[in-house]
């Protein structure tokens, strides 16, 4: 058993299964010889040959309404964005097709595409490359969103990510891709694609977040430890459709919530788990639900992106402020 | 200055306006009357069952309906052309290929009438549904036609586009995919000349909508989209071409919209009626017909049956559609997902809940 | 002074628009001679010539994108998206440029562009013509998302969008294009672009909708006044930036909020009302905040599509749950 | 079967790899000494300032950086051919032809060094800046293009993608939307036969990516992009062209990339070195030099003062961009919008006060 960092558990899970399913191929731009620009296919095309792992023209709507066509004819593509930042020509066919087929044709066609993309700030990256759109594809009925935030979900979400018969964004959180390193086995076993994982329990206080945060979020956690408060821990993991009652079951023991997410602030996930709890949680409440989000601004170009991220302190500082209600 | 590229578009046509076999070099086909006769009745039928269709709408027994008026012969030439196995990506109204390739008409009646069990239609399963948004339906032929190259099948896939579409990137984005992977697929632009109100001359300045197909050095050319004939033998060729895993082609058949864009338009406010008047003289049945006439293999009395015949199974189509009822309140959750998440349980449940108590 | 309906007041507004500024002009499908699917431009082209009103080829990605080069320079496109279902090869040109122009040059270039589209069920529309994915638009730092639901905010807010020195995406209702006539005097007064609107006042209960759904909630307000019940509504309006002070003070008053929407419900606008209200408005909340809103199914074809519709019933159904609370 | 269109696609060139000038019919920029010079000297500073960013990119003082080695004839010919009316509308990498139009190399930095300052650049403040966003510039400058049309002012847009590039909608839907409208545009395609890792046949199997111009009837010529005189006279006739009404032209300049796609690539990982090696031969600089050598325009003394000069320029450039600090945390807020709504009011007080307490 290797130990292995996230983008290391993406490239794994997608070896397992182009290694044990013929429909499965890989395509997008620079995916093939040069294993993509993060590595996350490295080897790949090596092995499997440019028919599994299949370099593109530069031509996103392309690249997704293909993978739209071949989904419908049985095969299982995995197409890639380069970057969240350019995902966005692939929208009608996501939104239009990839979301609907099943629906569409009452499951005479189906559409069990995966489109990755890594995503997300704090790597000093050029424009474009560093947002977080995630709430755009949630908002979209038909489509399962997943978003992991360590090798070992990475790997088991990624494998029921390909294998669903049903279309999955599947985003990396690309600030952690090397944060850490886990025991990963290569078996084949998937994770469920609509559960939330309870990261760390506690009893003071709720924290929810998802991919990069979970790190600012689990040093917050560390740090309250040592003023004697125990935080519970959640990673949202398969943001659509959402696992709530995993969040609601924290808070119902807790009675306080606190939301961290990189993504600007107005209508996102956050407000999904927050609006939620103002309706069914609302009993369970002790203090107001609060959010620690990126602000409602383009995400800076990198000399002022960490002005941009939640940090530590953010979360500490809104933890306070629940915590400070009696 | 050096010439490193030359290229040339051409046009094909059998059948004249007249129902005349011109050409050097005469295809089987336009001889082969048995088949162009059972190809005569189906654009009969075709065209029996749209102007039923417009009359349901203009009753309030279905909805919006385009029509496919004028259509029929670069329609059927592309549905027979096709074999089984081939994968089809219509636009909107490409009825009369898809009745060749079994989709049944109560079928399409059920797709305009608001009922997604229209699209889950008889015919080859794995044929696309309808494609509202523009173009886009040639990306997914393009990944059909990569999927069979992939698995190494003898097959290919053909997209329809419209003028109107065919300015879209999806189109041109097709055009270089099945150029880059050199894709066994055929794409056809339906250049009816008019895209709702805008006319052919402002999608583009170019003196054909063919030549889009150079841009990827796909061989490219016009047929005459109102004689069965051409398209047939244009669509016939591209598909062997494709097949021999030579790559993909480009075939705009000209034809003309002689109805309105759908029921829910109103062509007589942005095109001149003398237009319409004169294009209907180089409509496709008409010249079939004659064609047929003059070799004899056709008269007034198969006419006046063929007729009749249509009627009576368009009324069925129309009676199944009627009474087809509606998918039910469950239908919209239970096709999301193989596997209902349960959040969307509980939101069917609710409406289910809602339903029984506005019921009771 | 002319009794008008909600269309009538848009091609009213870019009538003005059109007169008083030369930079102004109107581009998409269909616009020209035709007048639009929905006349919304009807006349436009005669009275302004086709340079001012324009018909485009059939090609949103590049309308949208020769829409935000036009507004760089100094012009002010409108550009029509057919329907809101046909926006999305528009949405890279949207999110990467529109949005962040003014931010990218620092205010060297600036993209005073509007997109107009119909959106909205219940007009017995084929497939693609229903949705309501309003909160993916919301969800954008530097759009300005509006949404008229009367003829009168639909003139003032469309002058106010077309001025704007900033992209708008103005969406129209169109189940409610004919729903009701109002005298609009067209006399150039723009509404401001950051306002919720109190349509009527009430003490009991906070109902709080937008665009079409504005007529059920109107209706539901009735009925419950019948029961001597007095429900406030808010028309939210400019849904982006959200006028959130608007609605917190009206719950604040009433101590209860429904929030109607016709969109899917996960991520939406409807969430971050929610969101909000579990944050400053805790305090305020004398009742869980309720959301009547679409499912997260994809929009049904028309059989079904009432089914899928928000109804008078169903708010009030939730104006009971939240009443009942005490 | 008759032809209705023919199309050919030429190929430009006066300089060659050995500096020797070929052609029938010579411009005059041929022979113009003092521009050419100038023109070197340019090419030369913009060859010491990509060197540069690279190395200040590798000691951690920028981030990623575009170079745009072996790309200085092509860009400052497109630079240097527009008039400072017409209007820019770049990918990333295009310094040259920025620098000629009054771009400052500081602000080149600032923008690779995460500052968003840098696109607020100096020279015709109607350019546009970086676009990062694959083709998307190209209906941009359709759209800056149609602006000239209706104010009927003798001015174009020129865009520039890349072979990469040249296959996304955008691209294709701004050659259509050129013709559509006859805009007065040129769409140029810089094509350095790589994107990222992507070699070009990958892209489209055509013959040259100029033929995509062909879909919209747009004369479209490849020239050779290493010789600035080919590239120079190919652009300012296709400014004429549009000056004149006569609408859009397509031009692919056939280059080389001969460093990495950016900083943070590694292209010795798909590019074998020989054919790097290979195209040293042809790069733009060398061949200039020679030319202006053999006509006695040129020596060695005046090579070795423009280094030296060049050295100095630059580094007075990276001193301006080093010492710019960084723009604020009120500036994430104050461009938004014009007026800032109150929400983002809070927003800012929260970031500010924040601010406040962890400098405090
Ligand atoms: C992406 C998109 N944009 C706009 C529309 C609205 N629309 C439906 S049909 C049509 C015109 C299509 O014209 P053409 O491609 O020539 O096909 P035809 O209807 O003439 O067969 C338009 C604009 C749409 N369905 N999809
Ligand atoms: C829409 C979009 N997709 C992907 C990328 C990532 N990307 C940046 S540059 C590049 C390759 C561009 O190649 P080419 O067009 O040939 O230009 P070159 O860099 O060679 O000058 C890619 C894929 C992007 N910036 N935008
Ligand atoms: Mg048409
Ligand atoms: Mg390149």
């Amino acid at each position: 058993m290797a130990k292995v960092t996230l983008v290391e558990a993406v490239t794994m899970a997608m070896d397992h299964e182009l290694g044990h399913d013929k429909d499965v191929v890989i395509m997008g731009e620079d995916v093939g010889i040069n294993g993509g620009v993060f590595r996350a296919t490295k080897g790949l095309a090596q092995k499997y040959g440019e028919d599994r792992v299949i370099d593109t023209p530069l031509a996103e709507a392309m690249i997704a309404g293909m993978a739209v066509g071949m989904a419908t004819q049985g095969m299982k593509p995995i197409a890639e964005a380069q970057f969240m930042g350019f995902i966005y020509p692939m929208v009608e066919h996501i939104v239009c097709h990839a979301a609907r087929m099943r629906n569409r044709t009452r499951g005479r066609l189906t559409c069990p595409l995966v489109i990755r993309a890594p995503y997300g700030g704090g790597i000093h990256a050029p424009e474009h490359h560093s947002e977080s759109t995630e709430a755009l594809f949630a908002h979209i009925p038909g489509l399962r969103v997943v978003i992991p935030s360590s090798p070992t979900r990475a790997y088991g979400l990624l494998l029921a990510a390909i294998r669903s018969p049903d279309p999955v964004i599947f985003l990396e959180p690309k600030r952690i891709y090397h944060w850490s390193k886990e025991e990963v086995e290569n078996d084949g076993e998937e994770y469920p694609l609509d559960m939330c994982y309870v990261i760390r329990e506690g009893e003071d206080v709720t924290l929810v977040t998802w991919g990069a945060m979970m790190k600012e979020t689990l040093e917050a956690a560390d740090k309250l430890a040592e003023q004697g408060i125990s935080a519970e821990v959640i990673d949202v993991a398969t943001i659509s459709p959402l696992d709530m009652d995993t969040i609601a079951e924290s808070v119902a023991k807790t009675g306080r919530c606190v939301i961290v997410q990189e993504a600007a602030r107005h209508c996102s996930l956050s407000s999904e788990i927050a609006a939620n709890l103002a309706d069914q949680g609302l009993y369970d409440l002790q203090a107001p639900v609060k959010r620690v989000t990126g602000y409602d601004v383009i995400m800076p170009l990198f000399k002022m992106e960490k002005k941009y991220m939640p940090t530590t302190e953010r979360i500490l500082q809104a933890v306070n402020q629940v915590l400070e209600v009696s | 200055m050096t010439t490193v590229a030359s290229f040339n578009i051409d046009y094909l046509q059998y059948l004249t306006p007249n129902g005349e076999l011109v050409g050097d070099k005469k295809p089987r086909i336009a001889t082969d009357f048995e088949k162009l006769k059972s190809i005569y009745e189906l654009m009969v039928l075709t065209r029996t069952f749209d102007s039923k269709a417009v009359a349901l709408q203009r009753t309030g027994k279905l909805g919006t309906y385009a029509s496919c008026l004028g259509h029929e012969a670069v329609h059927i030439g592309i549905g027979s052309a096709m074999a089984e196995s081939d994968v089809f990506a219509p636009m909107y109204r490409e009825y009369g290929a898809q009745f060749y390739r079994g989709v049944k008409m109560s079928e399409v009646l059920n797709y305009w009438g608001g009922d997604e069990r229209g699209s889950n239609f008889s015919g080859p399963q794995h044929d696309f549904p309808w494609c509202v948004p523009i173009a886009t339906q040639c990306t997914h032929a393009a990944g059909a036609a990569m999927a069979m190259k992939l698995r190494g099948e003898k097959r290919a896939a053909v997209s329809v586009v419209g003028d109107g579409g065919s300015s879209k990137g999806d189109f041109l984005e097709a055009i270089n995919a099945a150029s880059a992977f050199t894709l066994p697929m055929v794409l056809m632009i339906v250049n009816n000349q008019w895209a709702i109100s805008v006319p052919r001359k402002k999608q583009s300045a170019g003196r054909t909508l063919a030549q889009k197909g150079l841009a990827g050095g796909l061989p490219s050319l016009q047929v005459d989209g109102n004689d069965y004939i051409a398209v047939y033998t244009a669509v016939r060729a591209a598909l062997k071409r494709a097949y021999e895993g030579k790559g993909a082609t480009v075939i705009e058949a000209i034809t003309y919209r002689l109805s309105d864009h759908t029921t829910a338009d109103d062509a007589s406010r942005y095109r001149p009626d003398d237009e319409v008047e004169n294009a209907r003289q180089f409509e496709p049945i008409k010249r079939m017909r004659k064609y047929l006439m003059s070799n004899k293999q056709w008269n007034e009395q198969l006419e006046n049956q063929l007729l009749e015949t249509s009627k009576k199974e368009v009324e069925e189509a129309v009676d199944e559609y009627l009474s087809s009822g509606n998918p039910g309140v469950a239908s919209m959750f239970d096709y999301m997902f193989a596997d209902m998440p349960h959040t969307l349980e509980a939101q069917k449940q609710y409406a289910l809940d809602l339903e029984e108590k506005s019921n009771g």
